[in-house]
């Protein structure tokens, strides 16, 4: 085990498959002479030569097509977006591309792809720039999407990710990249996806959640503990695959739940696990399932406000507190 | 309408100026009598597959959108007379006679076509979208201008491998506008990707005509702008198609990166099986006009003045062709429909052993269907408390 | 009262409010010389000349920003998306413009634009033209959702979405054009958003849906009635502003309920719904909510493939059936 | 690597070729003393503004992406010579200097670089985001190229209402490879919009270097492909920009349609503030040799040359300045934050009298505020029963 960053995680965890997989490659803007925006990339052009590491021209709709048409031919482009926010110009070839050209050609071409990069929100960055789009993505079968929280997941679920044979959306965050944690060193450490992790084990209310609010969640976890609650937390880590069997566990454990999640309400991730456990654990509820999410509006720039609209781990502690009333 | 008519006539002038210089020259040398009888056949299929296309939807048997090439044979077979089998092409919607040339067999499309087991999609997606892995066929594709940026990842993929294929890519004269366009143009032309753009020129987008959708009429002069060499082509002639696109091709596989050739050509049937032939934005007489150069029948003469084709012979392919499209029709009518399990079957091709990639209740499957391994994995579905 | 088809109410909606108001347009693809790929604006390019009806160029992300444009210097556009399948090469302009501008600008500019064309599935036009959109585009704050099922809802609410100053995504169905039904002849008739409808009474199960589904609901419900079942069907015809006191109200009279929607389960609208009933009348449920949805899969060709992937009355009556038991 | 010397090489040489011709002209002609003073003072102004900015950002009292606009302020301050007051402006996210020289005072400006309520964007939107309805500025946009079809409408709005106004339109270089450009300048050309687009050309989008992006380097050449006219203006001369751009309005107010602007220049800090000024992606060398070439102190060279600029005048506009800046950096200090209420307020003009139109629990809300109608009607949001 060595500690590292979410960013060098994912670097390793680039580099490893680069290294494995002859036909990987990485594309997008700014990744290959400048290492990268969030120099996720770093070092990789110097190893692996322009070839491999690509940097493209500011065209989000035709460099992600390129990389459908490269997967379509063989290769497992990772695609790179600077922040999801971007892709908003891409989502027809995702959507209409590479969701689809292994459901349409019955099976008989893949499209082995993965898009990365930052999702939501990092600071002051204003409305355009601070979008988390799981719940876009999650939507559409053909895709899989993947959100790691932590170095060793960050790591272990992009390895995972690239050897899949589908489209995987893999959103990190930019608040994520310096977070540390410990990382195991071996080259095939590969976490599947579709497994959540219980992130802290907890009796009294669990809190579930995916991405960068799993530290939020943490945070309070620990504030709750002070006031005697046990809370617990679990980290779905893949939205689709959805690990169903774990959220059932944590609810028929608690009785009682919150998601949290970063992005908007209006059907929200959230949205979805709740009418998932309402479905199948209905008898074990003891309350209703409670939700916080980012303000049901676009990000603001100001301080303040930016404050007032992110999920915070008070509002999550308040949550938690109302569904154990 | 008064500046559409001027750029009407506009085009018409840019049409000839553009392609008449090539008429004298010597088109038939190089081939020999059986090739070019391929190539007839090629033609004739098309056609004849089509038409048969145009009857089973009549009768309820093909459905969804259906959209013919009658009128435009010359550009596929012309383009494709200039390939290697091992080249990949991806097309738009309009594309039987593309997958017919490319060797898909006419029971496979037309089965496809009928939605059924044994179409080259499997039943799964119809006559806009025909695949085929062992042809190299990659679509068929229904949103316009999006096999473009795909077109250039395939043209990326063979100069990653260091191959010397070809991407052959088509599009219709309305996809120009597109975004897509110019963003895969430049990425092709400044990684010089072996891609060949061809657009069909159809003369039409639906029911706009090319002058009232894009401001500049001549679309080989758009390479212009991505430094990329480009040519106009006689969309209706088979053989300057095949040499327009044959110099694009050897370009290609020099690696001297992509080019954009314009082939002119008409479309004689309506857009889809839904739209008339004429009436709202175009005259009967225009359609005729253009009828009258068939390049089937300008393809036939052609072959029969330079005595490479005889009555006889001519009456062999079409009796073939015949055949074959019955077969092909009678084929598609005996594939079974295919089966309920095929519904949750290549949404994804790796079944993740954890957790649940289908959100949905999963009873559409048959009783005693096995359901992909997903689907179990992470609690039963009916409904009721979780495992 | 006239009995008109769905497709006339909205010619009817169109021209009246284009007659009231210059600064209304239509632009769109085929929406002038050809009359409209479904005809909706049929007689409109000779009424009101190529100036107010006009054909576009196929460039959906381009004309939509230049709605977007013509917006926010005080026109009125409607956009037509000749489907909403091909909207999604605009979503950059409908989510990072129209939706953002008048929040961005802090009020100083209104983006009053509608979105309009049919979503969802027709018949056998296979996975990239079969595609139901209003989760995607509900789940963005700065814009209001649409969804009318009858001639009347489609007159009254085009209206109230043409003189709202707000971006509304106004979706329609190809398969409800052809639909009759009585329609007010008054030219002020106007149906505010936000208010859900019954469209048939019932006591033992609700029912709730939107779109082109009301009239599988209202089957659905007839079948039942032979089964002694007493099934209401709310039509909530606008997703955003959700009418909430509706949705409460009826699952309050019946306390089971169903939701039926075209598209994809995952972040489904029903899944949003289900969340405010379970949040809102957490008590007043003596089932799990159940949902009814197209199969979680790209929509293929094959007519019985797709009449499997499709909802249908069968399943609604099987879905009420279970949370009755 | 070594085909991007060559292009840089070549491109160099098109910069000179296109630009040498139109040296000798004698621009200052048609100005008043008064006026090029003015024009002075829109330079430093927005030098200064942003030297101020910069220093605010180190302070941490601005936050989020802020792109400084220094060594290019010719190309706005010349452009917008060209313009009436009521015509329009729109942009990307470098656009401090466009704001204030469209007349945004720099107090708001400011004031809204430190997100408080005073600011031109009521603090909500930050650097990147400025508008004003007053000065018909229009923003002030973040996605690559989204402000271009954005331009169109505007360009079409005016045609619609008959007016003589203009759009003019911004962009990065790097923005003319998104799909939205091509797009957009097909639709203004085939309609003929008055719409200018105006293509900063500061050589590289964050590090990626035009040449790098593009398969072809002259932006200008890019309009053949919509039959658009277009020019090559040099960026780093206030004259140059305004007479390229006073051709280009004038054609677009007599009705004949848009135009295509590159406008040479050079940016001479990093792409925003976390970018170093030069080390990955250029040479310090690169960047002092241009800096030699500062627009502000060109133009005022050229003024004093030609007699109409003096040491003390000079003197006086300069402490004019530094007086509006500090004023404007004390305005934004003690302007208030935004009030909580402003979270929920602006997300919709038309709050419906029925249903709810946000999904959260509103619970942001400080208390006693009064929440938008649309959140209180449709049930209570406590979370526990409805109404
Ligand atoms: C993005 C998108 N917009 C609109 C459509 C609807 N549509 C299908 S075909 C077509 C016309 C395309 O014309 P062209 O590219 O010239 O091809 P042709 O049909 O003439 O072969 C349109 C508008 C679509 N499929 N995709
Ligand atoms: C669609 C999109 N992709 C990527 C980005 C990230 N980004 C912001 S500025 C920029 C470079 C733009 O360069 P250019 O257009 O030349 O403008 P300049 O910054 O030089 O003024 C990039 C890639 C973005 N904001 N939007
Ligand atoms: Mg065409
Ligand atoms: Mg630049």
């Amino acid at each position: 085990m060595a500690t590292i960053t979410y960013r060098e995680a994912l670097n390793q965890a680039l580099a490893e498959e680069m290294e494995r997989d002859p036909d990987v490659f990485l594309m997008g803007e700014e990744v290959a002479l400048y290492n990268g925006a969030y120099k996720v990339s770093k070092g990789l052009f110097d190893r692996f030569g322009e070839r491999r590491v690509v940097d493209t021209p500011i065209t989000e709709l035709g460099f992600t097509g390129l990389g459908v048409g490269a997967a379509m031919v063989g290769l497992r482009p990772v695609i790179e977006f600077m922040t999801f926010n971007f892709s908003m110009l891409a989502l027809d070839q995702v959507f209409n591309s590479a969701a689809k050209l292994h459901y349409m050609t019955a099976g008989q071409f893949h499209c082995p792809i993965v898009f990365r990069g930052p999702t939501g929100a990092a600071l002051q960055l204003s409305a355009q720039h601070s979008q988390a789009m799981e719940s876009t993505y999650a939507h559409y079968p053909g895709l899989k999407v993947c959100t790691p929280a932590t170095p060793a997941d960050a790591k272990g679920l992009l390895k995972a990710s690239i050897r899949d044979d589908d489209p995987v959306v893999f959103m990190e965050g930019e608040l994520l990249y310096n977070v540390k944690g410990e990382v195991p060193e071996d080259d095939d450490f590969v976490i599947p996806l579709g497994l959540a992790e219980v992130k802290r084990a907890g009796d009294d209310v669990s809190i579930i959640t995916h991405g960068k609010m799993v530290h939020v969640a943490l945070q309070a976890a620990a504030a709750l503990e002070k006031d005697d609650v046990s809370a617990e937390v679990l980290d779905l880590r893949s939205i689709r695959p959805l690990d169903v069997d774990a959220i059932l566990a944590t609810v028929k454990k608690t009785n009682r739940a919150v998601y949290l999640e970063e992005g908007w309400p209006f059907v929200g991730i959230g949205a979805q696990v709740i009418d998932t456990i309402q479905q199948e654990a209905f008898d074990h509820l003891d309350a209703p399932l409670a939700r916080v999410t980012q303000a049901d509006v676009p990000m603001p720039y100001a301080k303040n406000l930016e404050k007032l609209a992110k999920p915070s781990a008070e509002r999550v502690v308040a949550a938690c507190k109302r569904v154990l009333l | 309408m008064a500046r559409s008519m001027a750029s009407a006539a506009r085009a018409k002038q840019s049409d000839q100026r553009e392609l008449n210089g090539r008429k004298g020259e010597k088109r038939l040398e190089g081939y020999d009598r059986a090739e070019l009888h391929d190539l007839v056949h090629q033609m004739i299929l098309g056609r004849r597959f089509e038409e048969k296309a145009a009857e089973a939807y009549a009768l309820g048997k093909i459905g969804g959108f259906c959209h013919l090439y009658i009128g435009q044979e010359a550009v596929t077979v012309g383009s494709f007379a200039a390939l290697r089998p091992d080249d990949y092409v991806i097309t738009a919607y309009r594309e039987h006679v593309q997958a017919l040339v490319k060797g898909i067999t006419p029971r496979a499309v037309m089965a496809e076509l009928y939605g059924k087991a044994d179409g080259c999609s499997g039943g799964k997606s119809g006559s806009m979208h025909l695949y085929s892995a062992e042809h190299d066929f990659l679509g068929g594709w229904g949103i316009v201008g999006g096999q473009i940026p795909m077109a250039t990842g395939v043209g990326f993929a063979i100069r990653y491998r260091d191959e010397d294929r070809v991407c052959l890519c088509f599009m219709g004269e309305a996809a120009v506008n597109q975004g897509a366009f110019h963003e895969s143009l430049n990425m092709a032309a400044l990684w010089k990707l072996p891609v060949i753009f061809i657009v069909e020129n159809n003369r039409f987008g639906m029911g706009t005509a090319w002058e009232r959708a894009s401001s500049l009429y001549d679309i080989a002069q758009k390479a212009h702008a991505y430094d990329m060499p480009s040519a106009v082509a006689d969309g209706m002639d088979v053989f300057d198609m095949r040499d327009r696109v044959k110099e694009a091709v050897d370009r290609a596989r020099a690696g001297e990166g992509p080019t954009l050739i314009e082939a002119r050509c008409y479309r004689f049937m309506g857009h889809s099986m839904s739209d008339p032939v004429h009436g709202v934005y175009r005259t009967k007489e225009e359609v005729e006009e253009h009828k009258v150069k068939d390049p089937i029948r300008a393809f036939i003469d052609r072959l029969k003045d330079a005595d490479m084709l005889t009555d006889d012979e001519l009456k062999a392919i079409d009796e073939r062709v015949r055949a074959e499209v019955d077969d092909a029709a009678e084929f598609a009518e005996s594939s079974p429909e295919p089966p309920p399990e095929a519904l949750y079957e290549h949404v994804y091709s790796e079944i993740n052993s954890h957790g649940r990639l289908f959100a949905d209740r999963l009873d559409r499957l048959p009783e005693g269907a096995s359901p992909p391994a997903s689907m179990t994995a992470g609690g039963d579905d009916d409904g009721g408390e979780g495992s």
